[in-house]
């Protein structure tokens, strides 16, 4: 079943892109979705090769992957609430170091 | 037969890039407005993609976490930014470009490109067929009190790791509470419409919450999902400007909250004294040990993830600090 | 009733009782003070009894359960898992007390949960013998410790905590990535099954290079320590102390189990070198602008990078020096945690009776806060790494593992290291005895603020005295020795 | 019959895919949230379709649950974003 | 093949041809409103024939019952939701198209 491994490619393209978008990318909630999207990619790499054990489908990895789907929306809402605080404090909601001068 | 399993390739393939053309999009916009609405559509293809996967139970936990909570949260945040950045008022807010240098961005790239040539060879490198776990799951499923298999991992087999799950959404909630402090979500002004739609769509939330709840020990379904819809729910009402509780005396509410880590470990220690190991259930009572902490986890999942929701929005109290 | 004793679970018993005391002050805000000190003190007990149970009967294992691995989840407790559940509990119950004094009555129910839960994560991690329940303590002691980082509310501190998150989450989908690829290929998730059966394959690279990075991220490794020193420095000093000194270490402690345990399989050093090089520039990198800060905090923090870099010096030793490296990490560990928490609460001190923490105003502080003083210059005997104290110990084993293997270099950047240590300690110490035009506010500071560093500090230092029946303990399983020893 | 329930899936996508245009486009927030809507609805479609192929019939609960919670994101675009324009008095 | 059989086949392309119609009005149609009347009705209409379609094939009546409760959802939300849309467009003033 060549599919699953397909998932799972698109689960590492997805893994890395987040990574990019991660390191380049200024604004918080761009980072945030960021390694939302990175979580994403795991995830489904990890349920993709659980369907290798056939007849019966790997269930262990399912299970892993929605207890990553809950850690990910606490760390999401923590997150959120950070880049909020932080946009009290000094508009444009960016780390210090990806502050441009000129904007 | 063939055909369909050709079809069913096609269809794969199309999702599979989808995902990562949406990915791409969502990620290198300069609009976050357009990334939060391409996040939720990201997450509807998700839930595609585990159906596809044969992975019911993550397809109902992205539909209502991935997809819903985590897009309501998004969009919340989106609104609470702009009143607090006026670069975002404006409608159409151009983000500051990357302001990486030029070779530090071309870089990175090929730093991700490189690593994607790894991890890609890597996973193709792994056996195209490989059994797993899936076997040890099966020959013991009789033995875990419930028949459907993830829930038998979940709060079984690997109970101890939802315990500890359970200890992470408890700090999520005082986490932010402790960043943001607490407050009550009450707008004033209501709609109609929307309280009529809030009025149907309530409880037949809360009816496929505790129907997802006791499917969960013999089909797809569960605690997470029957609390994700519950916070849902929650959520629902107070978008609807309802004043629902008072978050920050309610000592009912912070009961919730506790409640599913209460039992996991009042459960962990009960079967350590009894059992000599912690969350080894008799094979006599697993399912009602197991539905006890699902009913209790699914109390308190629903109610953190509406104090998330409600707790994000709010004001960051420094150094007030009024205590009675 | 020695009988009885030996048979209890005290293991287990050090992951409930935090997370109970946490759910407890959770639910209770106004007597989460008290509730957490008990825990403290509770804690500290059990790890005794641990402790004499280890001695009594060896390692210790527990079926979570009942279900055995690779199906269920195991715990597993060893001399090292012990002696960093011991460093947690010491340190622990110290800041705790501290913290009494620091956090107004108002902020106990923003810190004693959290904290509380964040303990909980650590001694479930210290016994984790499963790379997923890794993961999952991984993720409750990053996010616990962001939330601790992010308490004062700052602006400086909100921008560390933010950048402090992005980097822990980061670290831990790259972890949670190499340990999926591990159970894709092996089947298991369990460290003692998984270690029969990894052998030199692509996917064991891969997760090697993904779980390494992670990790080295976590534990704030040059070039990944860019987050470290903002984030420590602005967190409230209680909190300062418990990351450096146990929050760092958890990582490398989960690195340093895997690699001996997992990545044995390679046997060319590349790895081991590269992460020695990276060592070796944190040691440098973090000495000098520790010497270049302006306040006191973040002088410290960087010399924690320094520091980290030490614990890495010793991946390249290991290949051919056998089991004493480790043993010298495992102590260096020790007497970091304990002579980095000291000077953190110091600072803290300063901070509090000063109004500030810049070094060159510090106004000789020494005649005010003499107990203080004594505390920072105890602890930079042993972050120096100067004869008695554990850090001598420790930085003596790897200095003549050094030596012993030619690594001439390795040997070079430790002396270095360590006069840089000299000049950052001293410089500190300078200040604190010399007058200076800007008057401190002078608000007394408790004196069990005072008396708690000198105990970690003291402590650091009599780690020194007692070197031959620590090193038992942490033998306890043989962790080091059955597989560090590669000819 | 499978073979028109998976094409008929594959078309709902590619109908999916081609609506991604609009949120790309714009111009207006409520036309990407308009556009967002309609995904909901054909996401329960290709559900259905696929339970169907399947015939694993919990797939229809993850439909039911697309079902219900397709509003929530938009109720919270439209109460958190809209009321808190200056200019929306009325 | 059986009447029953048929009676889907026909429903559900009923149905595809729709979700197509929908869509078409979402990217051609010139205003929010215009698009909003395009797609609510198209999709609702397209679901209702999809689910009457599979409804056929239900094995229960219980299945059939859920097929249709989720058609009934989809269209509850969806009315309120585009009521939401068009109010709130309307107030924040987006502008009618105008031939």
């Amino acid at each position: 079943m060549s599919m699953l491994f397909f998932y799972a490619l698109i689960g590492v393209g997805l893994f890395t892109l987040g990574l990019l978008a991660l390191v380049v990318q200024p604004h918080l909630l761009q980072k945030i979705l960021a390694l939302n999207v990175m979580g994403s990619g795991v995830f489904l790499l990890l349920v993709a090769l659980g369907g290798r054990s056939q007849p019966v489908v790997d269930v262990v990895p399912q299970a892993m992957v929605i207890t990553g789907i809950v850690v990910a929306v606490s760390a999401t809402a923590m997150a959120l609430t950070l880049m909020l605080n932080l946009s009290r404090s000094s508009p444009g909601a960016q780390l210090p170091e990806d502050q441009s001068a000129d904007s | 037969m063939e055909a369909v399993g050709l079809w069913q390739s096609a269809f794969d393939l199309m999702l599979g890039f989808s995902l990562f053309g949406l990915a791409w999009r969502m990620l290198f916009c300069a609009d976050l407005f357009k990334s939060i609405v391409l996040f939720i559509t990201f997450g509807l293809l998700m839930a595609i993609a585990w159906v596809r996967l044969e992975a019911p139970d993550v397809a109902l936990a992205e539909a209502t976490i991935g997809a819903g909570l985590t897009g309501a949260l998004l969009m919340s945040a989106f609104a609470k930014l702009r009143t607090l950045d006026n670069s975002l008022k404006s409608g159409q807010p151009l983000l500051p470009r990357p302001r990486l240098h030029v070779i530090n961005f071309w870089i990175a790239l090929l730093f991700t490109v490189l690593l994607t040539g790894g991890l890609a060879y890597a996973v193709l490198s792994l056996p195209s067929h490989s059994p797993g776990l899936s076997d040890a799951v099966m020959s013991q499923l009789d033995s875990s009190g419930v028949t459907h298999p993830v829930t038998a991992v979940l709060l079984n087999f690997r109970g101890y790791d939802t315990l500890l799950e359970m200890a992470v959404l408890l700090l999520s909630i005082q986490s932010v509470w402790s960043m943001a402090g607490m407050s009550d979500a009450g707008e004033v002004h209501t709609s109609p419409v929307l309280n009529v739609l809030i009025q149907l769509l309530s409880p037949v939330l809360i009816l496929v919450s505790a129907y997802l709840l006791w499917v969960g020990a013999h089909a797809p379904g569960g605690a997470f999902q029957a609390g994700s819809i519950l916070g849902a729910a929650g959520v629902l009402l107070v978008l609807s400007g309802r004043p629902l509780f008072n978050l920050k005396k309610s000592w009912l509410i912070r009961l919730m909250l506790v409640a599913g880590p209460a039992a996991f470990i009042a459960l962990a220690t009960l079967t350590l004294i009894n059992e000599g190991q912690l969350l080894k259930y008799p094979v006599a009572n697993a399912a009602n040990y197991i539905l006890l902490l699902e009913t209790l986890a699914t109390v308190s999942i629903g109610t953190t993830l509406l104090a998330l929701f409600v707790g994000s929005q709010t004001e960051a109290v420094q150094q007030d600090q009024s205590h009675q | 009733m020695g009988a009885q004793l030996i048979q209890v679970d005290w293991a287990v018993v050090l992951i409930m009782l935090p997370l109970s005391a946490a759910m407890l002050g959770f639910l209770l805000p106004g007597m989460a003070r008290n509730i957490g000190l008990l825990a403290a003190l509770l804690i500290l007990f059990t790890v005794v009894g641990l402790g004499w149970q280890l001695t009594q009967t060896g390692v210790y294992s527990h079926v979570a359960g009942g279900w055995l691995a690779p199906l269920g989840i195991q715990l597993h407790a060893d001399g090292f898992s012990l002696l960093m559940l011991a460093t947690s509990a010491i340190v622990g119950v110290a800041v705790s007390i501290y913290s009494t004094g620091y956090f107004k009555a108002a902020d106990d129910q923003r810190f004693w949960p959290t904290w509380l839960l964040l303990w909980a994560a650590l001694n479930a991690l210290f016994l984790a013998a499963d790379v997923f329940n890794l993961y999952v303590t991984l993720e409750l002691l990053g996010l616990s410790a962001v939330t601790l980082a992010s308490l004062t509310g700052s602006k400086d501190s909100v921008s560390a905590a933010m950048r402090y998150l992005l980097s822990t989450l980061l670290g831990s989908l790259a972890f949670l990535l190499g340990i999926g690829l591990l159970y894709h290929q092996y089947g298991s998730v369990d460290i003692a099954i998984l270690s029969e059966r990894v052998n030199d394959s692509t996917v064991s690279w891969a997760a090697l290079g993904l779980i390494t990075a992670g990790l080295a991220l976590k534990t704030a490794l040059f070039p990944f320590h860019f987050w470290l020193p903002p984030a420590h420095a602005s967190a409230p000093a209680p909190v300062s102390a418990l990351l450096s000194a146990l929050v760092v270490k958890a990582s490398f402690y989960i690195l340093l189990r895997l690699w001996l345990g997992l990545f044995d399989f390679q046997q060319d050093s590349t790895v081991a070198n590269m992460l020695g090089i990276l060592g070796a520039t944190a040691v440098l990198w973090g000495s000098i602008q520790a010497l270049r800060q302006i306040r006191l905090k973040m002088l410290v923090a960087y010399s924690t990078v320094a520091q980290i870099g030490y614990l890495f010096l010793a991946f390249p030793l290991a290949q051919t020096g056998g089991n004493r490296v480790w043993y010298a990490v495992a102590y260096l560990m020790l007497s970091h945690a304990l002579a980095k928490a000291a000077m953190f609460l110091v600072a803290g001190n300063m901070m509090l009776f000063g109004g500030h923490d810049r070094i060159v105003n510090l106004d000789r502080v020494v005649q005010r806060l003499p107990v203080t003083v004594a505390a920072f210059g105890l602890a930079g005997v042993s972050i120096m790494g100067l004869p008695p104290s554990g850090g001598f110990i420790a930085k003596w084993l790897l200095l003549e593992a050094a030596l012993a293997q030619g690594h001439w270099g390795i040997a070079g950047i430790m002396m270095l290291g360590g006069i840089l240590a000299a000049a950052y300690v001293f410089k500190v110490l300078g200040y604190a005895f010399i007058p200076s035009p800007v008057p401190h506010q002078a608000v007394s500071v408790p004196a069990r603020m005072q008396w708690m560093a000198l105990l970690l500090a003291t402590l650091a230092i009599m780690a020194g005295f007692v070197a031959q029946p620590l090193m038992q303990l942490i033998g306890i399983g043989a962790l080091f020795d059955s597989t560090g020893s590669m000819p | 019959m499978q073979n028109l329930y998976i094409i008929l899936a594959l078309f709902l996508l590619l109908n999916l895919l081609a609506g991604m245009w609009r949120i790309l486009k714009g111009p207006a927030a409520a036309d990407r949230m308009l556009a967002s809507q309609l995904f909901g609805t054909t996401a329960v479609a290709i559900l259905l379709l696929l339970a169907q192929i399947e015939s694993l019939m919990a797939l229809r609960d993850v439909a039911l649950v697309f079902a219900l919670l397709a509003a929530i994101t938009a109720i919270a675009f439209v109460r958190r974003n809209w009321p808190q324009e200056p200019d929306d008095a009325g | 093949m059986m009447l029953a059989d048929i009676l889907t086949i026909i429903l559900l392309l009923g149905g595809a041809f729709f979700f197509l119609a929908g869509t078409i009005g979402l990217l051609r149609f010139p205003d929010v409103y215009t698009r909003l009347h395009a797609l609510t009705k198209a999709d609702n209409v397209g679901l209702g024939l999809i689910v009457t379609g599979l409804a056929i094939q239900a094995q229960s009546w219980a299945a059939a019952g859920k097929l249709i409760l989720i058609w009934l959802l989809v269209l509850l939300a969806g009315a309120g939701v585009s009521y939401l849309i068009a109010n709130g467009a309307l107030a924040r003033g987006v502008a009618f198209w105008k031939r």
